[in-house]
């Protein structure tokens, strides 16, 4: 394997410390080292670069039944942004639900390297694997939806917390998953009767418990099965104006959970679940409050779920959400609901500076991200495709470095949203290191990812670098330039591979595919005991049900032993 | 009754689970031959064209004619409907047009049917030479 | 002797994979729990019709290769074409169509699977107004009203009530089982229905008088507790003897009833005192009965999707389950034909944006019925080269575009000598996926289901992945062989 | 000006959307005669399949002279100019126009016109199928602008309609006006079923007759005449039906109450 030596950079590892400092970057067989024989290994002149880790995405909707059914339903969202076959890349289509390929190429386009789907129907997960696999150039994992699975709720019920988890630690394994997550607790089970929940204590019909004990048996769950990332949090009443108040019990919920030190719970695009006000016409931001809270405790991380104005696609597991936004738009809905597990939903959205709403959504967005004080809590995400496509990362990253870039989009939107907004009294502008926190290693450290998100010796060698050079300019006033250099990066490393070259994609790689193999005590009884059930609850066999092996093209097996 | 020379008819392709089993056996077997080689007729649509079930039928539309044996439906009435399950037959007289989606119109052909009585019921291979020439 | 459980049958979109299946040297011997086609397919896979060797047409007669020159004289006609049609992908397994997109891609050309002649227009009408649906299992648990319209389970998708619908036990749903064997004892007179199914209708001696076609009275039943069915054809089907409710519809005027129904539900008042043949005071009864239930399903087929309208046949059906959503839940689906037709679409999606119809010969993937379409292609006579491959056009496609077909070179991948198979002239014998060949298929609900592999193919026999896989390496091989020449001088 | 004639019978289609007066603005013979199209999956240079002439005539921008109903997407996107084809065109000519004339003096492809937004289109002949409507999935139909076909038009034309006309001299096939929501369309002659289905405004005359109407519209009144346009008004009596009910709609038919004799014991009771 090649040694590559990334020479004279400006480097930001925030998870070693290093803000920009001039150094060289080694790297043999795939991961970093202390240093490569200079004479034989590949050298990439840096000088006047800014180099960072490749970038990791925690919750990115970008392979399974949901996002494939979105591709499906929209042609005339494809038609209009196509990508030709090259003797390198395959072809495909992009706009709001890019096509595998095409996924890919447009993450290493950005410098990113690691991808966290995090909505996945159990009984679709080889679905979910057979696309990742063909997702290249970046490494992924992803979450299987839990919170509204019969298991859990049935014994959450009964107060049985180590059944509950060693369930979850057999539902991990038998989807290749890697993390716990949980959208609109109780929602999704009720919507099987077209019903909802609507407050953290409402009860669930048909199981007497409440998405309270839902979020809090399952972040109990998660520390006992020692998961690397908490759980993974959409929380009720999301997307609906007043729901901050609900999320504000949610967090508060979640305080009594058992804690190590870190966060018990990420709470998943945070923008959708930070409105004030009681109906649209006099929706507010939330921001302020919300950020209060978080200021004042540690128990949470979360990421933006930022609002990017143009046409996109939403997709959920929360189907009643997705019906609400039907009944809002009267748009082509699709609506999944998956047996004992889980719901889902997709509605094509337009968001758009001139409405009121979206304009404030936006704001509520880098409000939350700017007045949070703490880095390693914010997450830079667009919940693709929800609010917008992960293409228009370089925008966000504009917008969170640059007041100015902020400012000139402000001045076209809605009036009723300009004159709501907090930003214009929101000063801050992250400084590189504070982006490289937000956008690679906040979010690797908060996955659990020890490989990843840094430049220190024995990490991955997943590197980006863009052309920028700090010492010369100053991005805050020169976001343009910025924006374009985050978009194209000079290069994209994956493993050691050089695989993007001055925003081209030079070479093909398959990414792996990490998944948590989570050892627990009787582990055989939950396997007879599933395999008794299994045609109860499901309609397809139980040895039917497992993603195989096979299913994955170049895993990465991640042990955790669970203390149940 | 009047008796009748030639009806005008709705032709209707589909399924039949003969059909699916014939087809699972291979094109060329006697099972699909049987399955497909046929034309399902309202009784009292058959009564005006003086024949049974069995009777060899021509039904021709503007894509073309095919012999069938004709067998009464039996479980509803279905004036001025025939029921052919899908296989070559049935291609030869579908009308094929996809009205730009794709899709023929498998289902609503205007045909005609009548008796014949003297001609056979071409095997898949004779079919398959007469219209295709292969 | 080995008894393999579980096993999943490629024939129909249920995707039973509860299939028992016996094999004694190396052959199936046994096949539990499948329907009458499971059988037909487990037995008829080894018989005579099987292609044993790789045959080409040559001075108008096929006769047989190596494998090396069908796969050779396969990849040049598809490299030297200049717009040639990729049809079938239907049965077989997603590992196969996975390499199918990249051939496609690779020779620039039109990428159809099956769902053009069956549910395609389904795709079309969801593109229009999306689809609320679920899982089959969500159904078997809470659905209280069961609708087929236009497709026939009984025929071509035998174990579907069973198994996920009318017939099954569910969490908050009980089968309907015993009280439609009471209905049938009450039915007396007539022979007994059950034993009457294992007969083939066209051969059994019936006494029954054609009903006329005066229109039955919603019975009460349509309100009762517990599961109800309702069937809504064109003709009575076997499906329709086991319902609450038959509805016949005048041929091509289903459009018309869904669209009064969608007008009824929104309290609208109709000028028509009928409409396609059902009168409008019927229809107010099966309107309450939908709004009424508490978890409702259609169940839709070819009568929709290959009747006057089709594609727009779909859209009207799922916008009157998005209208019957403000007053329950209501869900809808597709009842799926080939085993795996789904997974070509889902395969094709995900790799292009597009579920079938996909045309590459601009570099990129581009999509728009009826002019994308194979069959359009084909009947305007646009190709110069088809490959077919886990289908059979010759057998269903219309006379005039297997006319066009054939008059160019055909290269046909299949088990059997099939219909196109006898029209072609490359035949390449492949291994039948899901009995002798292991991989992915996914259900009419979209679920992804293991085949397995439950006894060896012939000896040189060739697995369809294994065979496009050839194909695409020698295409490369011939293309690249071309641009040195183009580019020498 | 530019004439261009195609030097064969083309079996593949043909994508060539630089057949555009904006596109061939300023340009040398040569340089129009380099522009890329693909033919088939093979990329050419337009001079390589049509032959190219320039004349003095100021006008139309462009002639063609012959058979290119294999030739998509000719004057897609075009705002200023005139194109003339003297033979029948391929599909979506004309497609999300946006000023300028085409005339077609044969028949007319798929999608003509699909989502245009201003200018004129002449149809000489038939048009087939999705006149004026929007690509899969989209519902921008046609915005404004005008239509004229002379003979009949196919399926699904004027679909998700939003403004400008259609005038159709012959016949129209199946849903014609579908989901429409503003603009007018008429047809002289005879319209088939499912005529104006999903319509939530706008209007259809249909001065001929039709196969078959739509439960889900209400008769409102008769009326002596609709007009058309600035410059045309329609006689009648015309029918006025209002729906489509299943969309809440408030669309209008106008239906020749001569040529419609079998409406009148079904619907005049309720007037």
């Amino acid at each position: 394997m090649t040694e590559i030596l990334i020479k004279n950079g400006f480097v930001f590892d925030p998870l070693n410390k290093i803000n920009g400092e001039k150094m060289d970057i080694a790297i043999k067989n795939g991961k970093i080292v202390e240093s490569v024989n200079e004479q034989k290994a590949k050298k990439i002149d840096a000088a006047g670069l800014t180099v960072m880790p490749g970038g990791v995405d925690i919750h990115t909707h970008i392979a399974g039944g949901e996002v494939n059914t979105g591709r499906m339903i929209r042609p005339e969202d494809h038609v209009k942004d196509v990508v030709s076959k090259t003797s390198i890349t395959r072809s495909g289509t992009g706009y709001s639900i890019p096509s595998t390929f095409v996924t890919g190429y447009r993450y290493a386009k950005m410098g990113y390297t690691t991808v966290m789907n995090p909505s996945m129907a159990p009984l679709g997960a080889k679905h979910t694997h057979e696309e990742l696999n063909d997702i290249p150039l970046l490494d992924k994992a992803t979450f299987p939806l839990l919170g509204d699975w019969w298991f859990v709720l049935e014994h959450l019920q009964r107060g049985d917390l180590e059944g509950c988890a060693r369930h979850v630690a057999w539902m991990l394994e038998t989807t290749k998953g890697y993390a716990i997550k949980i959208v609109n607790p109780g929602g999704l089970e009720s919507w099987g009767f077209g019903r909802n929940v609507h407050s953290i204590d409402d009860t669930v019909p048909n199981f007497d418990i409440t998405p309270r004990d839902i979020m809090c048996g399952l972040a109990k769950v998660n520390k006992m099965l020692n998961l690397p990332h908490s759980i993974h949090l959409h929380t009720n009443n999301l997307g609906i104006p007043g729901n901050y108040v609900t999320t504000l019990e949610t967090m508060k919920a979640l305080e009594n959970v058992p804690t190590d030190g870190r966060p018990t719970c990420h709470i998943t695009h945070l923008q959708f679940s930070s409105f004030a006000g009681d109906n649209w016409g006099n929706m507010k931001s939330a921001a302020e409050e919300i950020s209060k809270y978080i200021n004042n405790h540690n128990h949470i991380t979360f990421d933006m779920g930022q609002i990017v104005f143009t046409d996109t696609t939403t997709m959920t597991a929360d189907g009643p959400f997705e019906f609400t936004l039907y009944q809002l738009s009267g748009h082509k809905w699709v609506n999944t609901d998956v047996e004992t597990e889980t719901s889902g939903g997709i509605i094509p959205m337009h968001y758009k500076r001139t409405s009121a709403v979206n304009a404030l959504q936006w704001s509520i967005g880098l409000e939350l991200a700017l007045l949070v004080e703490d880095p390693w809590k914010v997450f830079m995400t667009t919940d693709h495709p929800n609010a917008g496509p992960f293409f228009a990362y370089p925008k966000i990253m504009a917008w969170l470095i640059s007041k100015k870039a902020r400012m000139a989009t402000l001045a076209k939107c809605h009036k009723k949203a300009q004159k709501r907004s907090l930003l214009p009294s929101v000063k801050r502008e992250l400084s590189l290191y504070e982006l490289a926190i937000v956008t690679r290693a906040g979010q690797a450290k908060a996955l659990g990812l020890k490989n990843k998100g840094h430049l220190g010796v024995g990490a991955d060698a997943d590197i980006a670098i863009y052309d920028i050079n700090p010492e010369k300019i100053d991005v805050a006033k020169k976001y343009k330039t910025a924006r374009k250099a985050f978009g194209n990066a000079a290069y994209t490393i994956k493993d050691g591979k050089i695989v993007v070259k001055d925003g081209e994609v030079v070479q093909h790689t398959d990414g792996k595919t990490m998944w948590l193999d989570v050892k627990t005590a009787e582990q055989l009884k939950v396997d007879e005991e599933m395999k008794l059930k299994f045609k109860k609850y499901w309609t397809v066999e139980y040895e039917n049900y497992p993603v195989y092996d096979h299913y994955v093209k170049v895993p990465e097996i991640i042990s955790v032993k669970a203390s149940v | 009754m009047m008796m009748q020379q030639k009806l005008r008819v709705t032709l209707i392709t589909g399924r039949t689970i003969e059909q699916g089993v014939g087809k699972e056996y291979g094109k060329s077997s006697p099972e699909y031959y049987e399955a497909c080689s046929m034309v399902y007729m309202d009784a009292e649509d058959m009564k005006k064209l003086g024949i049974k079930t069995g009777a060899h039928v021509l039904v021709r539309t503007p894509q073309g004619s095919v012999v069938l044996r004709a067998v009464k439906y039996p479980r509803s009435a279905t004036p001025g409907l025939i029921y052919i399950p899908y296989g070559p037959w049935a291609n030869v007289v579908v009308d094929d047009s996809t009205t730009s989606i794709g899709m023929p119109t498998f289902k609503g052909t205007p045909a005609e049917v009548e008796a014949a009585p003297d001609q056979p019921v071409l095997s898949i291979e004779e079919l398959l030479k007469k219209e295709f020439g292969r | 002797m080995s008894v393999i459980n579980a096993v999943t049958c490629p024939i129909c979109g249920c995707l039973c994979d509860d299939i028992e299946v016996t094999v004694v040297n190396n052959e199936v011997v046994k096949v539990k729990n499948g329907c009458a086609v499971c059988e037909a397919k487990y037995m008829g896979y080894k018989s005579e019709h099987r292609i044993r060797q790789p045959l080409v047409r040559k001075e108008g007669k096929l006769v047989p290769v190596s494998m090396d020159e069908a796969i050779h004289k396969a990849a040049e006609i598809l490299a030297n074409a200049n717009y040639p049609v990729l049809y079938g992908w239907s049965s077989t397994n997603c590992e196969a169509q996975r390499v199918g997109v990249e051939l496609a891609e690779e020779v620039g050309g039109v990428l159809d699977n099956t769902a053009v002649v069956c549910h395609g227009p389904s795709l079309m009408g969801t593109q229009e107004v999306g689809i609320p649906t679920s899982t089959l299992g969500q159904i078997r648990h809470r659905a209280d009203l069961i609708i087929y319209w236009g497709c026939d389970p009984w025929s071509a998708h035998p174990r579907h009530l069973e198994r996920y619908t009318t017939f099954t036990e569910g969490r908050f749903e009980d089968s309907e089982w015993k009280s439609y064997i009471n209905k049938v004892k009450a039915v007396a007179g007539k022979k007994k229905l059950l034993s009457a199914q294992r007969v083939e209708p066209h051969k059994k001696p019936h006494e029954t008088v054609a009903e006329s076609l005066i229109f039955n009275k919603p019975p009460e039943t349509l309100q009762k507790e517990g599961r109800k069915l309702i069937v809504v054809d064109v003709r009575k089907s076997m499906t329709a003897e086991m319902a609450d409710y038959f509805i016949q519809v005048q041929p091509g005027k289903d459009y018309e009833l869904m669209q009064a129904i969608r007008a009824l539900i929104k309290d609208e008042e109709l000028d028509v005192e009928q409409v396609a043949g059902v009168p409008v005071d019927y229809l107010r009864e099966v309107v309450d009965a939908l709004i009424s239930c508490k978890f409702g399903v259609i169940f839709f087929g070819m009568g929709l999707t290959q009747s006057a309208g089709k594609f727009r046949n779909i859209e009207v059906a799922i916008s009157l389950i998005r209208d019957l959503n403000s007053r329950t839940k209501f869900l809808i689906m597709p009842m799926r034909g080939h085993f795996n037709v789904s997974g070509a679409n889902i395969v094709s999606a995900w790799q292009t944006g597009y579920a079938f119809g996909v045309d590459f010969s601009l570099g990129y993937p581009r999509y728009n019925p009826g002019e994308t379409t194979s069959m359009d292609v084909l009947l305007r006579g646009e190709s110069d080269a088809t490959l077919v491959i886990a289908a059979d056009p010759g057998a269903t496609f219309p006379k005039k575009a297997i006319q066009h077909m054939v008059k160019h070179p055909l290269i046909v991948i299949d088990p059997h000598l099939n219909a196109t198979a006898m029209l072609g002239d490359v035949v390449i014998p492949s291994a039948f996926v899901g009995i002798e060949v292991s991989g992915t298929a996914y259900r009419m609900d979209n679920v992804p289901l293991p085949l397995k592999k439950v006894v060896e193919p012939p000896e040189g026999i060739l697995t369809d992945e294994e065979i496009l896989k050839k194909i695409l390496e020698e295409v490369r091989i011939i293309k690249s062989k071309r641009d040195e020449k183009t580019e020498a001088p | 000006m530019i004439v261009l004639t195609p030097l064969k019978k083309f079996q593949f289609p043909i994508h060539a959307e630089c057949i555009n007066p904006d596109v061939f603005q300023g340009k040398s013979v040569e340089e129009i005669a380099s522009l890329q199209v693909w033919e088939g999956n093979r990329q050419k240079k337009l001079g390589d399949i049509f032959k190219i002439e320039a004349t003095t005539h100021e006008t139309p921008n462009i002639t063609i002279n012959g058979d290119v109903s294999e030739v998509r997407r000719i004057g897609q996107g075009m705002k200023n100019g005139e194109i003339v084809i003297n033979g029948d065109a391929g599909m979506h000519t004309g497609e999300k126009m946006a000023g300028g004339k085409i005339t077609i003096n044969g028949n007319a492809g798929g999608w003509t016109g699909s989502s245009m937004k201003k200018g004129l289109i002449e149809i000489h002949g038939n048009a087939s199928d999705y006149l004026a409507s929007p690509y899969r999935g989209s519902t921008e139909g046609m915005r404004g602008g005008k239509i004229v076909v002379d003979g009949n038009v196919g399926s699904d034309s004027g679909s998700h309609l939003r403004g400008g006309l259609i005038k159709i001299k012959g016949s129209a096939g199946p849903f014609l006006g579908f989901h429409m929501s503003d603009g007018t369309i008429h047809v002289e002659k005879n319209a088939a079923s499912r005529l104006g289905a999903n319509m939530t405004g706008g209007k259809i005359v249909v001065s001929g007759s039709v196969d078959e109407l739509m439960p889900t519209f209400t008769i409102d009144s008769i009326k002596p005449k609709v007009k058309i346009d600035d410059t045309e008004t329609a006689q009648g009596p015309f029918y006025v039906f209002l729906g489509d009910l299943a969309e809440k709609g408030n669309g209008k038919l106008f239906i020749s109450k001569a040529n419609n004799a079998q409406l009148g014991p079904i619907y005049e009771k309720y007037l």
